[in-house]
């Protein structure tokens, strides 16, 4: 499985790539900031993280994952720094032979994410 | 010869600790807990459910430090 | 929510839009054609559909599934006629303000499609 | 006055049917199963599990076709 993981306080790109030849499925998610938290509306929201151990967690819960789930492909990108309203702070692209796989693996890597891999959001008061 | 750890404290625990990274000076029978406890008075407690990473793996506050480069306290997580 | 179904014999573009204020999510989901049909190597896939009736069956589909998992927009795409390898067939887009509803959103309306929405695969001889 | 009625084929129905769309004369009686096998012999049985759909709708074989404007004959759908 090849698996890119990236931290970056640049604006996402959603990277275009061709599927490989056994791929049938493509599974993509954006986390995009809303205008409100917790009922408040706000402007931003800042995110940090320790990237070089996410890396290491993620690629630990991708391992595992990947055991279950047989996918071809991870992108895992997440921005880091302030990330105005409207725009992406998590982008992940999952590609595998069926939708199930790709489908499972993405929504348990989110799972997983938000248990385990240190990154943390607060709201921006700039 | 002093062993040196470099402290890393993210988010919450940034306002505990007063600073996001610090080198310090440890014991040979420091703990993670009794390590950042002498830097803060009660740093553990306040820093509330947050865990603590030895050279980037999660481990146990009781863990000594003696051996590792990096303790990094982690409150709860909240990427996405 | 806004639905937009799309049936096209044309190569599929991924619609680029942007997120309304209150998504916090987007879930695309591609489905392509892989090199291999039952084993045996293939060059294309060919899609006909009885596009008004499978328009009708998914807006019913859409508004049951709307009751349960509470979602801004879709977008369905379905390419129809001769598809090549390594090109999409299906294309969806779910805009929710959560994940967990723009996952299950997406996952469920593929299942129902596959059961009920009048849209045939054959594998192409040409 | 005869009524007339659209009966569409799709993938192996097609195939069955010899037609992908055909304008077919209906008696008054007639049922979706009574319509197409008079086209075909045993079209309903050779069929498989197709189901039908009549002006869109899925409906049942023994369904009165009278009223409708299309007949549809829906094989096994495998779309995606």
């Amino acid at each position: 499985m090849q698996v890119d993981i990236h931290f970056s306080p640049h604006k996402i790109q959603v990277p275009e790539i061709r599927a490989g030849r056994e791929c049938g499925a493509v599974v993509e998610f954006q986390g995009i900031v809303r205008g409100t938290e917790d009922g408040e509306p706000i402007r931003a929201l800042d995110y940090e993280a320790h990237p070089s151990m996410a890396e290491k967690e993620l690629l630990k819960i991708t391992s595992e994952l990947a055991a279950k789930h047989f996918c071809d492909r991870l992108i895992f990108i997440h921005r880091v720094g302030e990330v105005p309203v409207g725009e992406i702070s998590l982008y992940l692209r999952v590609d595998a032979r069926h939708r199930a796989e790709a489908f499972g693996f993405c929504q348990k890597l989110i799972d997983r994410m938000k248990q385990d891999v240190p990154i943390w959001k607060t709201t921006s008061n700039k | 010869m002093k062993n040196k750890i470099t402290v890393l404290a993210f988010s919450t625990a940034k306002q505990v600790m007063g600073f996001s990274q610090q080198m310090v000076e440890c014991r040979p029978d420091d703990t993670a807990e009794s390590l950042i406890n002498r830097l803060v008075p009660q740093a553990r407690q306040r820093c509330g459910s947050a865990r603590v990473a030895l050279d980037e793996e999660f481990a146990e506050w009781s863990d000594p430090v003696a051996g590792h480069q990096e303790l990094a306290i982690i409150p709860p997580v909240s990427g996405g």
